[in-house]
Parts: C-alpha cells; structure tokens; sequence
C-alpha cells in the first residue's frame, strides 16, 4: 500500500497593512515608477546601451569577452602559413562528431604556405552538429584551431553551414581585419605528481598511449 | 435638440478620437511597461516607435482568419462584435468637455446627455460579458469555456458593487445625467476642497476604481485571460481581426471606464480653485476644458497600465471572495453612510 | 451541443469528454506557463483539480546513453545540457563523481573556484525561478529585475572560458581556466546589484496581499511526506528540514565557509520563495568567502591534479553527489576500466519532486498548479534527460 | 562498529557480497528479500537508512561479455600450454562458464541522521526481470523504477502505476540495454522483446 499524504493546514497571518491590499501596492507603485522615470531619461541619453537591459543589436553590440566562443577559424601565423597540420586530434575530442579532417602532404612546390610538414587536406566542421564547447580548440597542440568572436551562425540553406577549409581560413582573416584574434589559451598550472599509487599506476600507460596514437 | 448634423459630426469626432486614444494605449503599455522592466520596449516602427500600433494593426489584418474545425461557427464569429459594439458605443453619454459655442450656438462636448447615463454604462457593461462567453463557448476549446466562464462570474460579481458605488455617487449629486454630474462639481467643498466627487466620496472612489480594474479585466483581475494559466482565456482559439476586435475592445472600455472616474470623482473638466470659463473665450474654453478632460482621463488611463505592471494576479476564488465578501458590503456600507449624511445635513 | 473534444493519448483519468461532473485538462506540453515541455493531465471539477497526471520525456535525448557511447571528458558538454539554468554546478557534480572514481583529490585553487562558479550560478539559477514563479503568478516585473542580473553573472562565465549558458566548466582532475581578472571588480558591483534585485523584489510581492493569497498555503507539504518523496533542496528546506549537503556532507571546502541554512516552515509555494530569496544572500556570503581565499592563493598555484590525458578511471563503481540549486544532484558512475564509462546515472533533483506533484497539487485551483510548478523549479532538461 | 559489521550484524544471512569502491559501500541481497532488508536497514537503530536517494538499474551484458571473452581467452592459452607441454587427459570436460544475472538494480540510501550512504544492489536475471517494488517503503522509488522498467524493461511487482515513463506507450525496446542499436532508424523495430 502507498502511504497517505496529509496535507497540513496553513493558517493565514496577515498585518493590518497586509490586510487591506492598498498600502503594499502603493509601495509596489512607487517603485515601478522609480524605474519608470530612470529609464525614461535614460532612454533619451545618448549612446548605446543606456537602459540596463537592451542592446539595439545589430547596430550596437555587446562587447564580448576575448575568449569568447564562438564560429570556429583556422588561424595561420605571422608569415601568412597555415598552422594546422591535419592530426586529427580536434576530431578526436569532439563530443559531437563534427569534426571531420584529412590529413595530407603540401603540394609540390608551395611547402612554404604551410607551417608544418604535414597538412589537413581537408577541414569540414558541420555547425549543425557543434555544441560549442572549445573541446577541439583544447586539444589542438599547434594553436590552430580556435573558436572565434563570431556569432551570427545563421544561415539560409544547410550546405554553408559545414564549414569547410576556405570558410574557416576566411573566419580567420575576418577575425583578424576586426582585431578580434583570440588570445593563446593559457594551460593551467598542474600540481606535481603525486604519490599515490592511483595517479602513478594510470599515469604510466596512458603516457605511453598518447605518444604512439601521435605517432600514428 | 441639436441638429443631426452636429450630432453626426460630434459621433465621428469622438468615435475617431477614442480609437486614437486606445491604439495610442497599446503602444503606451508596451513602452510603459518596458521602460518600468528597464527594457526599451517596440521603438522602431516611427519615431519612438509610435507607429508600431500601426504595424500591429496591419499584421491583425493581413493575418488568416482561422477558424477551427469544431468551432460553432456563428456564435465564434459574433462573439468578438458582441464584445466589440457595447465597448464603442458606451462612450456616447460620457462628456468629453463642457460647451463649445460657435457661432452663437452652443454645443455641449457629449454625444448624448441621457438623463439616465448611469444605467445606459451599467447595462452595456453587462453585455459586453456575452462577448467573452459566446466567443469562449463557440471557439470550442476548454481553456475558452474556462475563460469564459471566469468572466461571467467576474463580472456578474463586480457588476453589483460598482452599480452601488454609482447609486451613492448619483444620490450625492442628485442625477443620473452625466452632463449634471460634471456640473455639479465646479467650486469648492468645506471651503477649502474642490468640490470633486473624490472628497465626497473617497472609499466610493477606491470601491469604484477596483470594480472599474474588474470589469475591464486588468491585472490584478486579468483571469479571463490570465496566459500562464488557460493560455489566452477566451480568445485562446482568436486570430487575425477578430481578435483585434477582442484586443481593441478592451482599450475601448479603458478609455470609457477612465472617462467615466473622472467625470464622477475628478471634477470633470474642472480645474480646482480656477473657472476656466470666466476669462477663456467661448471657442478656446471648449478646447480648454476638453484638454483638462482628456489630461485627467490620460492620468486613469496610465494608472490602469502602472497599476497593471506592478502587481500579481489574483486567484478566481479570490476574486470571487474579494467581490463578494469585501466590496459589496463595503459599498453598501458606503451608500447607508452616504444616505445618511445627506439625510442629516439637508 | 456539440461536445467539446479531447483527444489524450495514454490517459486514463476518466472521461474524455466534458459529460458528467469532471472535466479532464490537458496542460501542455506546449502551454505558455509550462517550463519547457511538460505535461500534466489534469481531472478538474469546476477550476479544483481532483487529480492530475504529469506525463515526461518530450525533452529525452538520451544523456544516458550518450554518456555510455562518450569518454570521459566528452561527457561534461553533454552534463550542461541537464539543468541550463545552473550549468557550472551539473559540470561539477559530474567532474566530481569521475574524481571520486580515480581517487583524484583536485587542488585547493581548483576547489575554490568550482565553490565561486557553483554560487555564482545557484544564485542564477535562484533568480530565474523566483522571477518565473513572478511572472506565472502574474507579477511581470520583477522578472526583468532579476534577469538583468543573471545577464551580469553570465558575464563573469564568458570572461570565465568563453560561453554564457552551456560552460562546460571544469575538466576532469581540476578546472580549464583561472577566474577571470575581471571577477573581483565585477563581483563588487554585481553583488549590490543583486542585493537590489532582491530588495525589490522583495518590496514588489513578499508583503503583497495579492502575492501572499496566491502562495501561503499553496500546495504545503510535511516534512515527513518530502522525505518520503525523495524531496532535496529548497523544496525540502520549505518544509522546515535544514539539509544541505554542503553543510552534511562538505565538500570542496564548504566547512570552512560560515553561512546559514534558511528554512521555511509549511513547505508551500510562499516558503520556497522565500528560502530561494535567502539562500542567494547566502551564497553571496559564501563567494565572499571562497574570493577571500583564493586571493590568498599565489598565482601559479595548481588549478588541475595531475591525470592523464585520456582518463581511464579502475573498473568500479561509485555515486556522488554535491547539492545543486534544486537539491542532491547526483552521479552514479560505473567503470569498466576502459576510457568510456559504463553506465552514468543521474539523479536529477527535480526528478524525485516533480513525481510528488500530483499530490502536491490536489485539491488546489488550475491557477495554483502553475504556481506551484514554477516554485519546485522543474527543469525539463534535467528531469527528461 | 564499523558501518559493514553493523549492516552484516542487521542484514544476517541476507549479506550476500560487501564491498566498498572508493568509499562507497555496496551491499548485495537477494532479490526476492529486498523490501524486507530495505525496511531492516531503514528501522535498525544505529543504522535508519531512512532516505531513498535513488535507484538505479544497469544492464552488465557487456561488461560479463567481456569477462567471459577473457576468460575463454585465459582457457584457451592454459589448454596450449598445456599442450604445449605434452600433457593430455583430464581437460576433456568443457568448461561451461557460469553468466551471472543480467542487471543490476542499486537502491542508493542515505541515513540523514548519520549522513552515511549505502547502496544496496540485488541481481536480476534476463529471463525473469521481476523484483519487489518498494514504493510501498518510499514513495520515491515511484518514478525511477518506472523509468527503470522503461529503459531496462525489469519490471517491479507490486508497482501502482508501471508504464512506461520517459518513451511513449508502446515503444517496442528497451534503449539503456547494451544491445540496443546506437544508429540508424527504426531501431525499435529491430529488436523485438516480448512484454
């Protein structure tokens, strides 16, 4: 048998001022027109973004923070190369399965367009599938792949939403004509090993497994 | 008798002005509202986006007009005329400023001065109810008939106390002519008041204003169409146009219910300690007093958008026990009192 | 007459149609009020509900399943996804039943961190209720007043790594990012900020006569029958039981940390509010707190345990679990050794109160139900999975 | 006393496995005793698991596959060696490795007097996925045996209300079992379960 619920009685307990509505709405009143009256004038104020809340968004936008996460780009360095060398290590962390690179030789006679001795032959990034959540731009050990300041992801059709290469290198000099390059990402700072046979034990192997699948 | 011809004239102005006023009050409660929930509100159709009732209107209109399958045709295409027609007409025996005199002839600012204002307002008050439970029974959906159903009862309920606030106010006065009423208040009262029906009757005037809050169906007494709990209440199953007619209604009545506070508390289009008329011209002094009108109506018609976005909803039952065990008694309370003292002081 | 038509799938309160005494409601799942997708099915007489059905899984997406089919760290973007109101402290709860597995103790710089985003979006998280249960009960403004703030606290995430909403806050053996350097100016302003947000919040309803007839005595609950249910969080501390597992169970630090348990009395609508209300001065005390600490930390100071890049916890199993905004959020975690985990359990607070809400809103009116829906904080997210 | 000789000392002969994973201490029952232990653990004083945090179905098929497949591997290298060795004549029998029941269902409990956890497991086998229900002791073992029934198919005798939960009525699999497809459509066509 299910046990039965005894709803408790609640007893109501009013103040006098409680009691007849008028005094605590005429509170409420004098409030809202508090508001009423800082945001009317703030209103008339020049600039943007007088009244807390609203941004008038497609002429003033909200300045975003630098590490803000965005459309991805594939960044190329100082000399105009290209950073990525297709290992395929985004792909790998994606918890989405969006990533899908190629990885391959640079053509005969343009090695110097490329930072690396290997490239990505192909780049795609299906933004239908990305959740967004910097996995692939963590995992990149060349600092090629970021996401960017960019959020208008929308698009008309599906096609242009699966990034492909030129797209992601055309997200980069976007970025980079608006002075919105991301900063490199910072490691955090790890404690010491420690001594415990735990860490020790899973540390070992796991080394081990990481430099031959970068091997590969 | 005035000729048909002012009659006519004096119809098209006011009808053309109140529909001005209550689509100029969707844009006022819209942007009133953002600017009181530090947002900005619909600013970009005209200059401070007055244009956006416009817009609105353009969009009701060019929207399909759907009707659902099951719905009882007829009675879901009357309800929105029912809720509609009362709400444009009640104006016609509410002044909207003292005398205009042109030409040697004197044209009273009211449509119509019935003698028996009062019950031409309570009565077409209470038609307006068929609107909301025809439109709620006919559109066939359980949130409509739930709708429909809290508003008879809602107002049915407030029916009663605002027609007694009425009768304590018409015995202070001693008619039930509107015109009269406004008259009746120029000068001052105990030497030192205006002689406004608020000061005569202050808890016939808070009485007033929550009846007038219940049959407009404002927040606090919003429950025919409260949306977070039956969706849109009566007008759930309601597009296009007709509910447009449903939404426009409702200004309609507020701009009634405002003008009809400030005629029996306010003082109509007096001012206090100043008669306008001794030292305005005929013509700028039926200007005048229909502007001193019209800036009173204007503060009731904000009041009904403050009041609206500063409190909670109330509950059906509460409404129901507020009405019944709280008003009437006090307005009844109100009227003896008020009887009483006339009795005593003439 | 034609009679009015209802065509519900899978209910059986009753008659379907609107002959007899009752009338059976169907209230979302797509409905203004309802929080996400819910559902509840509803037996009414007049505007009473004599009984009521809630229906779940229009949100199911399978997190469950996903996790089984993801490694370890590919888990925690998913783990946002649960309550999207307080997505830092889902981070961390998940982050903490895998630590718990390896035996991984993160560092105190980390700890503390994970204590100031985890405030940070309790207080988030407390504001978007109250603000809901505002404006379900009719009250619009107080919402904004609210929701302004949250905007300022999500600010501190995206300076924090990047994202608003979805953080993905935290890996596994520590955190991904240092607070960012704006934190303590912002956090200045941000806590007057909050602080005013409350107050007037507290001006517009708590003392309001209209407020108080629409919660006190809505949907009250004993103490016993909420631990019966499975009740945790403010719901729990509404019916006057001070648990808290940052208080009984501490972790990361919380038994360093002074603040108080608010607890209510009734357990109805009217004392969640008000334990949600105080709890964000608390936790407001607390981020105080932690911050004091963490200045005290040097600059270089671990942030991150030292695990290996892909995580492969011993084969075992475990459950832990941290108090969440709506209550004992917890993981149940099974390893096989191989670097996805076996099976992830949620326990979802809202899971356990929302299958008392047929009780919890017998009796009462249609407009209560909302009331008290938005008052227990039901996330669909968390409680669909 | 330690909190296992206390549950030993509560639970009697009930105690089939004790084992403690990380701090976490688990208790195994049979399965037709689970509501009387439940009830034990909930009144004995000194213990009052009085609070149901949770409860929580897994399905092991995989995870015995795996067992078994290293152990027919270990076998298998035994029976070379031996071979190897030249050694022949008792190894005819074949050896039948034993499948330990299917699924897991975990009773996660805490005492919030002590505030020490508990979770209590009982083992169900695929052929008769049944066990006691015990929301006639908690109330909030309702929906996640529901939801257990729903994702796991065990069902939970004595339940008020046993339908499916999260998918509609009528959905023809059981998606947390390790045999359901990851991919493609018309999954729950594929596999066929008899209800």
């Amino acid at each position: 048998m299910l046990k039965p619920i005894k709803k408790p009685v609640v007893k109501r307990e009013y103040t006098f001022l409680e009691r007849i509505y008028l005094w605590e709405i005429v509170k409420g009143l004098k409030l809202t027109w508090k508001h009423f009256t800082f945001n009317v004038r703030a209103s008339f104020r020049p600039g943007p973004h007088t009244v807390p809340t609203c941004w008038q968004y497609p002429e003033d936008r909200r300045p975003i923070a630098p590490i803000f996460r965005g459309a991805h780009y594939l960044a190329l360095d100082e000399k105009g190369r290209e950073l990525c060398i297709g290992c395929g290590m985004c792909a790998r962390a994606c918890p989405a399965h969006c990533i899908k690179v190629k990885r391959g030789k640079p053509p005969e006679g343009q090695e110097e367009k490329y930072a690396g001795k290997t490239i990505c032959e192909s780049f795609e990034i299906d933004m239908l599938r990305c959740i967004v959540c910097g996995f692939c731009e963590e995992a990149c050990a060349k600092g090629a792949l970021y996401l960017g300041p960019d959020y208008e992801l929308a698009e008309y059709e599906k096609g242009p939403c699966i990034y492909d290469k030129e797209r992601l290198l055309a997200n980069f000099r976007k970025a980079r004509a608006e002075g919105k390059l991301k900063p490199k990402r910072k490691p955090v700072p790890v404690a010491a090993p420690e001594k415990k046979p735990v860490g020790k034990k899973a540390v070992s192997p796991e080394g081990k497994a990481s430099g031959s699948q970068k091997e590969k | 008798m005035e000729d048909l011809g002012i009659t006519v004239i004096k119809v098209v102005f006011i009808w053309t002005w109140v529909l001005l006023i209550a689509t100029l009050m969707t844009w006022v409660e819209r942007r009133g509202s953002a600017m009181m929930q530090d947002r900005l509100g619909p600013n970009r159709a005209g200059p401070f986006g007055l244009l956006q009732p416009v817009a609105d209107g353009i969009k009701l209109f060019t929207k399909e007009d759907i009707v659902p399958e099951k719905a009882q045709k007829i009675l879901f295409s009357l309800g929105p005329v029912l809720f509609a027609l009362p709400a444009f007409s009640a104006y016609a025996v509410v002044p909207f400023g003292d005398k205009l005199v042109l030409d040697g002839k004197e044209i009273i600012l009211q449509v119509a001065d019935v003698n028996i204002g009062f019950l031409y307002i309570v009565a077409l008050g209470g038609l307006a109810v068929y609107g909301m439970v025809v439109g709620g029974w006919g559109s066939n959906n359980k949130y409509s008939i739930l709708g429909g159903l809290r508003s008879t009862a809602q107002l049915i309920s407030y029916e009663v106390p605002f027609g007694i606030v009425l009768l304590a106010v018409v015995m202070v006065f001693g008619t039930f002519s509107l015109r009269e009423i406004s008259l009746a208040q120029q000068g001052t009262f105990l030497g030192f008041l205006p002689n406004w029906g608020v000061f005569k009757q202050p808890l016939g005037f808070i009485l007033f204003m929550t009846a007038a809050y219940a049959e407009a169906n404002r927040v606090p007494f919003d429950l025919p169409e409260a949306e977070s709990e039956i969706v849109a209440g009566y007008h759930t199953e309601y597009g296009s146009m007709r509910l447009g007619l449903y939404l426009f209604g409702e200004y309609v009545n507020l701009y009634t219910l405002a003008a009809l506070t400030v005629t029996l508390f306010f003082g109509a289009w007096h001012l206090p300690y100043l008669d306008m008329s001794h030292f305005l011209g005929p013509i700028s002094y039926g200007i005048a007093s229909f502007l001193v009108f019209f800036l009173k109506t204007a503060f009731f018609l904000w009041l009904f958008v403050w009041i609206r976005w500063t409190v909670p909803r109330f509950r059906y039952d509460q409404v129901m026990g507020l009405g019944w065990k709280a008003l009437i008694p006090l307005s009844l309370v109100n009227l003896f009192v008020t009887a009483l003292i006339i009795q005593l002081t003439v | 007459m034609r009679e009015p038509h209802c065509n519900v799938p899978g209910c059986d309160l009753g008659s379907d149609q609107m002959v007899g005494d009752y009338v059976t409601i169907n209230i979302g799942p797509s409905h203004p009020a309802m929080h996400g997708t819910l559902r509840v099915v509803a037996k009414t007489d007049g505007e009473t509900v004599i009984e009521a059905e809630p229906e779940i899984g229009y949100l199911h997406r399978g997190v469950e399943k996903l996790g089984e089919n993801l490694t370890y760290n590919q888990f925690i973007p998913i783990t946002d996804r649960l309550n999207y109101c307080s997505s830092i402290v889902n981070n961390v709860a998940y982050e903490k039943a895998v630590e718990k597995l390896m035996g991984v103790e993160i560092p105190e710089k980390a700890q503390l961190v994970r204590v100031i985003l985890m405030e940070l979006s309790r207080i988030a998280d407390h504001q978007v209720c109250i603000g809901i249960l505002g404006v379900d009960i009719g009250a619009f403004t107080p919402f904004f007043y609210q929701i302004i703030q949250r905007e300022e606290i999500y600010e501190i995430f995206e300076w924090y790594n990047g994202a608003r909403l979805t953080v993905t806050a935290g890996r596994i053996g520590g955190q991904d990012a240092d607070l960012p350097d704006m934190f303590e100016e912002k956090w200045r302003m941000l806590k007057d900020g909050i602080r005013k947000a409350n107050d007037e919040t507290d001006k517009l309803l708590t003392h309001n006569r209209i407020w108080m007839d629409r919660t006190i005595g809505i949907s009250a609950f004993s103490a016993e029958d909420a631990l019966n249910f499975g009740f945790t969080g403010p719901c729990l501390r509404a019916c006057g039981v001070p648990r808290d597992l940052r208080k009984d169970d501490p972790y990361y630090m919380y038994d360093q940390f002074d603040f108080d348990i608010p607890v209510g009395k009734n357990g109805d609508v009217f004392d969640r509010y008000m334990v949600r209300m105080k709890e964000m001065e608390e936790s407001i005390k607390i981020i105080d707190q932690a911050y004091a600490l963490y200045r005290e930390m040097p600059e270089d100071a671990p942030l991150k345990a030292k695990v290996p890049k892909i995580i492969k916890p011993p084969a075992g199993e475990v459950y832990a679990a941290l108090e969440s905004p709506n209550g004992e959020l917890g993981f149940y975690l099974k390893s096989d050794g191989s670097d996805k985990p076996y099976r992830i359990k949620v326990r979802p607070p809202c899971f356990m109160i929302y299958q008392a809400f047929p009780e919890l809103i017998k009796g009462e009116m249609i407009a209560d139900t909302i009331a008290c829906l938005s008052s227990l904080n039901i996330i669909a997210g968390e409680l669909d999975r | 006393m330690s909190l296992q000789d206390r549950i030993r000392h509560c639970l009697q002969n009930d105690v089939l496995d004790l084992f403690q994973c990380q701090g976490d201490l688990f208790v195994q029952v049979p399965r037709d005793r689970i509501v009387q232990c439940l009830e034990k653990l909930r009144d004995e004083p000194g213990l009052e698991f009085d609070f149901l945090v949770d409860v929580v179905g897994v399905d092991n098929s995989a995870l015995h596959e795996k067992e078994i497949k290293a152990r027919e591997k270990a076998l298998a290298k035994e029976k070379e060696k031996a071979e190897e060795s030249g050694e022949t004549g008792v190894e005819n029998e074949p050896v039948v490795l034993e499948v330990p029941p299917r699924f897991d269902v975990i009773y996660l409990l805490l005492s919030l007097k002590s505030n020490e956890r508990l979770a209590v497991k009982v083992k169900v086998p695929e052929e008769d996925p049944e066990v006691d229900t015990v929301t006639t002791i908690w109330r909030a073992a309702d929906w996640p045996e529901r939801e257990i029934f729903d994702f796991l198919g065990i069902r939970f005798r004595g339940h008020h209300n046993l339908k499916r939960l999260m998918m509609w009525e009528g959905f023809g699999s059981y998606p947390l079992r390790k045999d359901y497809p990851l991919q493609g459509k018309g999954e729950e066509r594929h596999l066929d379960y008899d209800e």
